[in-house]
């Protein structure tokens, strides 16, 4: 079942708009032919199959991931929080749209951007926020904070800090999952900076490889929000058309608006239906931005404009949703009621962290080994 | 007892270990088609087909990274690297996920891996081709570090290896995939962190592993011929991480001398924490300081002739003994 | 004398060189645009342009090996490590090529590189961030590895770095950017393989480099103020590989005691390197085994909690000095 | 100048021949959709500009190179040479090809599998087979034996062991010599099975980034002996157009059969030239086939027939070369004479490697650092 060139060069752009419109050239991170239009879109896409009680709760999902984020900023600058602390905001329809689809038995890995896929997949907000407190009571008991955000038995299996590292980790598990005589499927996200590690690559032909097998249900979930901390995208590569690079591996692929949670929805269907079914793996280049700084320490954003932020902003992925869902008759007052309470959650996860115990000094030594398992 | 070479023991532990545990599954390059290039895998695509023993390309880091995956999902994969010097490009792998994903999920997932080839110099393989990575591993909580000698300990380590829910760096004697030895019929495993005493002896403890160890007895032959015969103890390490104090401390006590020999270079080694420990546990009971005897202290030579002075010899262990002795 | 930062002082030493020597470049992840992510090589791109400010994808394989390239060719670069935990990712490059290329060539090619970025923990940044990797690299022959802790020496061995004919690795302290101290105008170097004497004292020497340092000077006030006061002397190795023995052992010859104070792991670093050497150099002279103080065996927590009890505190230093005077 | 999509996609197939013709279903190698057909061609090649003396010089070379190898095998079974010893032989069309383009001031970079560039590049046959013996009087002191061979003064500069290292230096180099103002080129030397590998992703598309901006005049020449070790190209990778991998950073390609020393020398004079003016690099993909084994020690072949083998001598380049010479009217005689002095050279190198000495002991202590130099 060798995929041959012609064949794993095909893509397809799914978009509810009219599609990527090519940017206007006047800030500079819009010179990637990818950026879609920063202006909001006017033609609402078909909300698909899923009734209105699922998008308004796919809102309120999108709402509380962005009260979180912005909770968590004011525990960093509080001095609460410690460490590195990356934000979801502005990605949340890509998180938001894949999970959607997740399926008890898939594993979900990501990088470091992890807080959204914790809280999609059930995790406590009580739990998130705690760990990123560094308190006993944290979804890993405070020993792993922000960038490793497990939670094993809602399919959440990390996190993970070092660019790259993660990738192959991810089409084991595939393997594994396969190997085992299961059908789930592993979504693996990445950044469009990790997509130039090497890791990247030997990881992605593993998959295609073992894919020609059936033997690879990896679905690459790469958010292209064009800049790798501070260097866009066309900094980093001659190449910018990331998705492009699957072809190597023989993985097809294609891309999608991820500012738009029903266009993203809609190829997160097909994704993992088609994933789950041939057990080859496949990849969607999710073109998105994040309007947070990249780390919530990196204030200094020299490298992009206010204006490109503002244009972006104009996208925003709860935006567009709530514009939507105005549109097809949902009334403000119901929004307005999700958001109270969305932000009545989050405010309890910040209570719940702020009262939860320090982990006991004794679990510095536990976890090392299986079992008690102190050596050495 | 029947005999066997060091590799096939290796080779009859895993193919044990795969028929009793579906879950065992060998992954690395040229391991089945060709057989593997030291031949320790071979005949096992035959038998477990290529589900099971996975030809990778050369991607270490890719390959090693998706073991931990598969670990991750409850299989138990053994990593072969071809030889050990190829472990570089996967050391990201192996020191950030690896050795620590079990702490950062804070217990929520484990890496019950494998990883294993050959190790140390000795064939003329030059600079990038021959490390002893003890030390280098051994550093990191996190991971087990083992390094057995005789068939039989390669046998049963490497039991001990593959039932480990964590992961593990096993560090083959490459130079002696061929020599034989005595290795118990059916199933029997070598713990962790229990050093062997090789040979007893109360003048003088000799601390080794790998193939060292075998220079070491062989030293301690000629001591034990010398006009003044001196009774050396012979101590193979086994297991780098854990680490037996316990034996190690008990012989100094006895001998009151030790020297430590090592194929790697000296500096923030395995034997400088040997003999940091000596030196902080037995204090009162040295009569003389901890000897040192290591590979030389450049990247290794390819002429063999360099390549012999690069590394210990049985006369630099006689020469470091008779200081020890102060004779 | 003109107060500067760490930072400051490292950033000055790079300018100057860029100045006074087209073939120096910086090159590493954001260090250009996003002037560097500890500012370190802040305003460099304005003044010195893209050809020689260069940022990188996030491949450190990649770009530490074209950099090793670019110093073959008689370039002096520096790369930056954003921070040492991704060094990982281009161990490969760093340990088969920067550090043999001279050997393997038969001296026919040299790699006047400089590889720089934070090192150590203390911020919170858990398992995957924080690695104190001196004993890491410094077990490796044709590395040159170095630790400074003051400004002073910061920007004196940057210099003495940049115009080294071979691979320096060179570890920050990374949580000291901001502090400051004083460095001389103008052009100074500090050489390789000196050690400082931070403080002189009689009863205990007590050995350490990067951020524990001022950890060592702050216990040694408290041991100064003791009711019996013991006067500790503050070593600061400042470099790793070369190593200025002679320094520590005459130290040693004078207190008879030591404490060696490291953040890094115990197991095969540069304490158990430290220890040996004074057992095998000051045997007779040792009143009391080398005492030694490291971080937890464990990989790093992110709690603060834990992480301040898996580093060594002023109190270790003082319950291990206590140990060492058998008080 | 970013190259786009289109343009880097643009691939064109050089060969004498009739074009690679796809290969029969006999053997289990030839899948490789790129093998040339293992039959002799017919209708040879234009000799090009060369003339003819300078043909019969490349014959030669060539010739000479096989006998090298031929006595390095018999050295190596005789014990005389240690380690690992890997033979060009099969291959020397590539290398032989591509050097005649060489010009001072160009840097060579290759893997282990490189007697052949040493003894094209000028170094003395002697001294190479002196390296290969351990000897003190060999290329690098008998300090790195046969995988790491240099001749900095001849423009090589490497000779390395480990998979897909050596790739990233050849791209720090190539920028080091615009950078310093040179008109040179570096080309670099890698296998089919080094494409897979994080090194050369990570510096291809570096090489492609700077190259954008004529700072990175990189021949990558990928040699395609259809195995990697044991593994052939199939087993390694779902998508096994190699030079198509090239796409993914911007870097335009072609392929030429690696058999035929005519077509290579006429690919090998417009790339060369190519990348001297741009200051970009490119990718030639050559497909070659080694008959002798992996290395001097890999006796068991079970990962290709011996009728596999027998198919591609029949494409044995210095076979095909001397077709073509006798077809175009050169004599016998000549041809043999040639073969007689290639032969008293490599006796020649054989005796004196043979008889030089060992290295002096102290040289285990140098070239660690710069001048006496040792510490620690
Ligand atoms: C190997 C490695 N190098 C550098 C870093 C520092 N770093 C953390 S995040 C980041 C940018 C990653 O960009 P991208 O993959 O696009 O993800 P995003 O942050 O945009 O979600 C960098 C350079 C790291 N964590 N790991
Ligand atoms: C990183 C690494 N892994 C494994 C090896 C062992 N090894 C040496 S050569 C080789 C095959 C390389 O194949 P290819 O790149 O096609 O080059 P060829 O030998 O065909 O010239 C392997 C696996 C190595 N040297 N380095
Ligand atoms: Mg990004
Ligand atoms: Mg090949």
């Amino acid at each position: 079942m060798a995929t041959t060139k012609g064949q794993s060069r095909r893509r397809k752009t799914s978009s509810s708009d009219d599609g990527p419109v090519a940017a206007s050239a006047t800030t500079r991170s819009r010179r990637n032919a990818k950026s879609p239009s920063p202006a909001p879109s006017r033609n609402g896409s078909e909300a698909g199959a899923l009734d209105s009680d699922a998008i308004l709760d796919l809102f309120r999902k999108m709402t509380t991931i962005r009260f979180f984020e912005d909770a968590a900023q004011r525990g960093f600058r509080q001095g609460k929080i410690g460490g590195y602390l990356h934000l979801y905001s502005g990605q949340e329809a890509v998180a938001t749209g894949f999970l959607s689809y997740y399926q008890e038995g898939d594993k979900i890995i990501t990088a470091y951007r992890d807080h959204a896929h914790a809280l999609l997949l059930g995790s406590h907000p009580n739990e998130v926020m705690a760990e990123l407190y560094g308190k006993g009571t944290g979804l890993v008991k405070g020993k792993g904070g922000s960038m490793h955000l497990f939670d094993v038995e809602n399919g959440l299996w990390g996190g993970y800090g070092i660019v790259g590292g993660h990738i192959p980790l991810g089409v084991g598990m595939a393997y594994a999952l396969r190997y085992q005589g299961t059908d789930g499927i592993v979504q693996l996200s990445l950044g469009d900076g990790a997509i130039h590690n090497g890791a990247f690559h030997e990881a992605a032909n593993l998959a295609g490889l073992w894919g020609r097998e059936g033997m690879n249900p990896t679905l690459f979930i790469l958010e292209n929000n064009n800049y790798g901390m501070g260097t866009s995208v066309e900094r980093a590569t001659a190449m910018t058309d990331l998705s492009a690079k699957f072809d190597s591996y023989g993985i097809e692929h294609e891309d999608v608006d991820g500012m738009d949670l029903f266009a993203v929805l809609d190829v997160a269907e097909r994704a993992t239906q088609r994933v789950r079914e041939t057990g080859a793996p496949y990849a969607i280049e999710a073109i998105t931005y994040r309007i947070a700084p990249h780390g919530a320490a990196d204030f200094l954003e020299r490298y992009r404009t206010k204006e490109e932020i503002a244009e972006w902003r104009q996208r925003d992925p709860i935006g567009l949703a709530e514009a939507r869902l105005l549109e097809a008759g949902v009334a403000e007052a119901t929004l307005d009621e999700i958001k109270r309470e969305a932000k009545a959650v989050v405010d309890e996860a910040v209570k719940f962290a702020e009262e939860s115990p320090e982990p006991e000094i004794a679990e510095l030594y536990t976890d090392v080994y299986a079992g008690d398992g102190v050596t050495g | 007892m029947p005999v066997m070479t060091y590799r096939e023991a290796l080779r009859s532990a895993m193919a044990d270990e795969m028929e009793r545990d579906d879950s065992v599954v060998v992954l690395g390059e040229d391991i089945g088609v060709y057989g593997g290039t030291h031949l320790v895998t071979d005949t096992l695509l035959d038998r477990f087909g290529p589900k099971r023993v996975i030809d990778t390309p050369i991607a270490e880091g890719g390959f090693t990274g998706a073991a931990i995956g598969m670990a991750m999902m409850g299989m138990r994969p053994i990593v072969e690297m071809m030889t050990w010097n190829f472990s570089f490009q996967a050391v990201d792998q192996i020191l950030q996920n690896a050795a620590k994903v079990r702490y950062f999920s804070g217990g929520q997932a484990g890496v019950p891996l494998v990883i294993r080839g050959p190790n140390g110099g000795g064939v003329q393989l030059s600079a990038q081709h021959t490390h002893s990575l003890e030390g280098f591993y051994g550093h990191f909580p996190g991971l087990k570090v083992v390094s057995p000698v005789t068939p039989h300990d390669a046998k049963g380590m490497m039991l001990t290896a593959i039932r480990d829910p964590d992961p593990v760096i096993f560090l083959e004697a490459g130079a002696l995939y061929g020599t034989k030895g005595e290795v118990p019929e059916g199933e029997f495993t070598v713990p962790f962190g229990k050093a062997r005493v090789a040979r007893e002896g109360t003048d003088v403890t000799l601390v080794g592993y790998g193939r060292q160890v075998n220079m070491l007895l062989r030293a301690a032959d000629r001591l034990a011929e010398e006009e003044e015969p001196i009774a050396a103890e012979v101590i193979d390490l086994r297991s780098i991480r854990p680490f037996d104090t316990e034996t190690l401390i008990a012989s100094v006590r006895k001998t009151h001398r030790a020297v430590v020999v090592q194929e790697q270079w000296r500096w923030y080694s395995v034997a400088s924490e040997v003999a940091a420990i000596i030196q902080e546990q037995a204090f009162d009971d040295l009569d003389a300081p901890v000897e040192r005897v290591s590979g030389a202290e450049a990247p290794a030579p390819y002429a063999r002739n360099l390549e012999i002075a690069a590394f210990p010899s049985e006369q630099d262990v006689i020469d470091a003994v008779h200081r020890a002795l102060y004779r």
